[in-house]
């Protein structure tokens, strides 16, 4: 499952905890790399992650900065410029609104503007996700705003294996990366190697092979996937399940070979189903293997509409097994 | 710019001492929300209020002090502590605990929660999940009243932590420069979550940001209901007159965590300081205040207690008994099928 | 060609003057609107569009803003939940990262947020578009990210006819609606009756009929595809070009009912194309009409870089209708 | 917090007078800047320049005046009005011409233009076509100077309407907070585009937005050079020493119109106030002082002047002879491929 072999020490932790990890393997390798967002230092995060980073490396590592989205990026883009490796944290994803400018105009473009003088090796964590009750503004998932925008990658950590192996891998990585973290995933328990280690951006993971099914997933929705493709395996679908890992870059080859195989296909993603960038995995699917399907490529994500505060409307918006499921078998006809 | 400091001192200190009935008022709108927010709070920790929940308890003379000058027709905007801004805007409690709930028959249908409760009948604009959402909304309904020639004002209610947003920095720029009827409210509690003021910003007053704006910059005990009545009340004045817009920095404090009761329990402020501000509980040194003014007993103050912890039973019974929306609801409201 | 019968007379007008007379529409109408934007009143925009309007309708219905993008929605968002109905100019598309807070976790969701109760008829006008040697910031076309935003609706009008008639459907609405221009399109005649009409919004205008391929444009890339198609012609290929003029809401069905006819698809906008929303248009075709297809739905956007500003290299990268010949030929296999 | 003004009252007025040496260095930066826009401007007009074009002709005081403190090392951030600050931080006329004519040979390879030109072995971390984009920047470069404990600075250059964008504000303030090397030069020109400052922001003076940071705030009078080199070196010293940022106005006027040379041709400014600042060129105010001060003839000026119209006519040649970007390399310089 692992794409780096590694002959350390694997424990079972949580996801919050692999964040930790990762994060601390930066810190430890790159003595150019620092992390700087709201209440990460002294607070650690609001959900933790940096925990015990303040003590271990010092304020001269890790800093509080005021409520400036703008500001953030901004520190990370001339820092960066001027010779750093930022690690960057916008608490939650639906805060990049306030600095989509200094995301889209001068972290994605600069170095493109620049003829390729500059190289802006940042790293940015940020909190994506919905089911904890936040509503709207504290649940989005806008990965397709980002991998719109030439310039920058984009992964999404489904596990905590992938989370501390992709933070690492952005890190080293010259150019600005984001990982989008889940708030739903934060409790997950998974196998996590002792030591540095990458997940290679770009390279989507076959979590679960199969013969007549595909689904791509995104996030958090990995597992979900996986449940239904044990819901699916009782009505005869035998589906493969690919989680993407990376939207920018996107692992093509990756999908159309399984589609090649199994002739049928779904992608599954938190965000909003319409314009999300499952569209655009879609479109890739019958551009590259239309030859190969014998059904049209089902996309499952959330209604449209923003994302509701009550439980009882919330548990219905967000996309699950249950409903990967029932549209699997309204494409499938079975 | 006039930068005027005001702190409380004994009696008689005000230039336009309030009615008995204006007291009395303001006392009740915080007795109002410090009783909703405590009975939040434990339903809260019961786990029958989902999501976050930013307590306001502390704050309460900033919100009544303020509020106590308005009408539904004057706007306001606030953060994500906003419960006690629409209490004290004449917020509904069981409409209130409902949406809490997330029920049906909540302000925003459940659609909302905390974070996004409002109501534009009263002329309250809504909590806001963004720090520093609030200000240009604000500004915008200002200039709607001044569009309008109306007397009207709106208030942006926000924290010091959101004073470093661009967002209130655009807000205040533009209200000042088309002198419009908006008072910036800052409720400086000494912190933006876990980050202490001194960590977050280089100045010590808020309020020297209004003079970069070219409005005046004002400073109040956000503890002292009177004085916050009064500042607020000037600040309010000139705004319908057509003077243009005031910075009100409130110096408050919140007594319970940044989110919850206990919140993640770090030790951020000290046992010292939190104690030395609860000393100061606007409604103990408000009522200890009306009790020497004979404008309202301890027996009477205790009764207006008991009234509304009556009322919040009532809502809280009303709240739990509401339907949680239908989940056929869910794509209503995204848009307008009107226009 | 219109939806709208008009008795009053028709004039051959540029698109730069039916924007004017569209806005000068909505200011007559309705007592309630004011425009309000960066350099709109004295100057009357960048590009002129609002030339008149202040001699017209007076300094109360007209605001030069300063240059604070985040002021300017929150004025707009606060003005129309307090009654009025805001005409907001962001003078360059690019300019919406600077906003895209108020857009979207403000101005998109607040309705929803508060339970139906705030109504905010909120117009946006912004020029968006490459083609002017303008380079990385001042030439994006954005329209995916507004897209993918319920709550918002977003047009695009391709001609001087549209231009007026959907900034006064749009004005018209009760929900926030962006314009979005196309800055090389200023110039362009067209047809302009007098007097107010509207286009309704979420109604796509088949622009040329045709029997065996199906083009669907968004905004400027009309003309191209018109171009191309009579190009195609000559190769026996009879297309009709469907100019979708409103992206949220999406006309699904005037584009089915089309590819269902021709069995044949392609999708053009001037936007990067990876994640563009011609990805969102493909995944819908092959989702509704997959057993009409007879060859997978093809996209033509930018390719995957900023906007570049030399002319060498923005001439290739502007989509237009030499590569639409190029790639429907390959995808036809002419 | 201190509050300078400066202005221009004859000799003597300086603490610390330059020497011979920088002063005939500030007057050459001056010429290059003069020369390089003029000859720009034609080039526009003549249409062999294509896209927007910002020119820097009467603000030249401000970028030789801060640019003589700085190396290479040093960081600067600039604005769409960028050609003056790079040519003022010793920028080549070769590449620079080559890059606005969209050339292979320009510092970005023709993929910027005159809107992002840069170059990041001079220190010169891009002009921008975001207004308020470069501050946020600064900020950082500066924070990595601090970093690093060098005793590098940042200055980020911006205009009048700049300062109401929040970006500005968040920068600035997070310098003050850090207290790192940076320093916020603000030109102001009296216009963010065509909007007058009285009608963008309610102040006279940006700097007093300095105290709402808690850094100093100077004005200076920006048509005189040796008054930005004083104030400009003051600010550097404060920030190479570790004592934070400071905020410098600069006041200074245009003389071309906003975009390109006579613009969209409006009456948003009266020819008697054009004329009024054109009496206070500042390459003639320099002039009149260096010759004065027996430092530069009058001939020797002219003699700057020739040398530097030679130079710019090879490199007009220069650009004109380069090629224009391979259309293969398009896709080149989006990402790094090495990390
Ligand atoms: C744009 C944005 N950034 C960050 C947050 C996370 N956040 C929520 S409350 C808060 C602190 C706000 O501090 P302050 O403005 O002082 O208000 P207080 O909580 O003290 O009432 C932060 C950082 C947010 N909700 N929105
Ligand atoms: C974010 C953003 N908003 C608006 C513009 C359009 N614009 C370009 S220059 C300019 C005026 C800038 O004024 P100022 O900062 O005073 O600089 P000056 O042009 O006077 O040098 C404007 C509004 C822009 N480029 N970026
Ligand atoms: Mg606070
Ligand atoms: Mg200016």
């Amino acid at each position: 499952m692992s794409a780096v072999a590694s002959e350390t020490k694997t424990r079972q932790l949580p996801y919050v905890v692999a964040i930790t990890e990762g994060v601390r393997e930066v810190l430890k390798e790159q003595a150019n790399a620092f992390v700087a967002g709201e209440d990460v230092a002294g607070a650690g995060s609001v959900y933790g992650y940096y925990r015990g980073l303040l003590d271990e490396f010092g304020a001269d590592r890790i800093y509080d900065t005021p409520i400036s989205e703008k500001g953030i990026i901004g520190l990370g883009v001339g820092a960066a410029a001027a010779g750093l490796r930022p690690v960057l944290d916008i608490m939650f994803m639906d805060f990049i609104g306030e600095c989509m400018d200094e995301i889209a105009n001068q972290m994605a473009k600069m170095r493109f503007m620049f003829g390729g003088s500059a190289t802006l090796p940042i790293t940015v964590l940020t909190m994506a996700g919905a089911g904890a009750n936040l509503a709207a503004q504290h649940s989005q998932s806008l990965e397709a705003w980002l991998a719109h925008l030439p310039g920058l990658k984009v992964v999404m950590p489904a596990t905590p294996y992938d989370a501390k192996g992709l933070i690492i891998a952005a890190a080293r990585d010259d150019n600005p990366v984001f990982v989008v973290l889940n708030k739903m995933s934060l409790a997950m328990m998974g196998d996590v190697p002792e030591g540095p280690y990458e997940v290679p951006i770009g390279k989507a993971n076959v979590v679960r092979t199969g013969k007549n099914y595909t689904i791509v997933t995104l996030g958090r929705m990995l597992g979900q996937a996986l449940d239904a493709a044990k819901q699916l395996a009782e009505l005869g679908i035998d589906a493969e399940v690919i989680d993407a890992r990376s939207v920018q870059p996107f692992d093509t080859e990756a999908v159309i070979k399984s589609v090649e195989k199994t002739h049928r296909a779904m992608v599954v993603h938190e965000a909003v189903r319409f314009g999300g960038f499952g569209a655009e995995i879609a479109a890739q699917i019958q551009e590259h293997a239309f030859d190969y399907l014998d059904a049209p490529v089902a996309r499952v994500g959330a209604p449209f509409s923003p994302v509701p505060f009550s439980p009882a409307l919330e548990k219905v918006y967000v996309p699950n097994a249950e409903r990967i499921v029932v549209v699997a078998r309204e494409q499938l006809g079975i | 710019m006039a930068r005027i400091h005001k702190t409380v001192t004994g009696d008689g200190f005000l230039a336009k001492q309030p009615t008995n009935k204006t007291l009395l008022d303001i006392h009740r709108r915080m007795v109002r929300i410090r009783h909703f927010e405590e009975r939040a709070g434990k339903l809260m920790e019961d786990g029958k209020i989902p999501g976050a929940l930013h307590l306001y308890v502390g704050q309460e003379a900033v919100a009544a002090g303020v509020m106590v000058h308005l009408t539904a027709e004057d706007q306001i905007t606030s953060t994500h502590r906003g419960h006690g801004h629409l209490i004290a805007k004449g917020g509904d409690f069981d409409r209130m605990y409902a949406e809490l709930f997330g029920r049906s028959t909540g302000y925003c249908k459940g659609k909302g929660g905390s974070m996004h409760i409002s109501n534009m009948d009263l002329g309250m604009l809504g909590a806001n999940g963004i720090v520093g959402g609030g200000p240009p909304i604000a500004m915008g309904a200002a200039f709607a009243n001044k569009f309008r020639k109306s007397k009207h004002v709106a208030v942006a209610f926000f924290g010091d932590g959101a004073s470093n947003e661009g967002s209130f920095h655009e807000a205040a720029n533009m209200a000042s420069l088309y002198k419009l009827p908006a008072i910036f409210v800052c409720e400086n509690n000494g912190y933006g979550e876990y980050t202490a003021q001194a960590n977050h910003q280089a100045v010590v007053d808020v309020a020297d940001r209004a003079a970069g704006y070219g409005m005046p910059g004002v400073i109040v005990d956000g503890m002292d209901a009177v004085a916050v009545y009064e500042a607020a009340g000037e600040a309010i004045a000139r705004a319908r007159k057509g003077q243009g817009p005031t910075l009100l920095e409130c110096k408050t404090y919140r007594f319970y965590d940044h989110v919850g009761v206990r919140g993640m329990g770090l030790n951020y402020r000290t046992d010292d300081e939190v104690k030395k501000w609860m000393k100061r509980d606007p409604i103990k040194l408000f009522e200890a205040r009306l009790a020497e003014q004979k404008v309202l007993s301890k027996k009477q103050a205790e009764a207006v207690h008991a009234e509304v912890l009556a009322e919040i039973e009532a809502a809280v019974a009303f709240a739990e008994q509401s339907p949680m929306p239908d989940v056929a609801s869910l794509l209503d409201d995204v848009y307008s099928t009107a226009g």
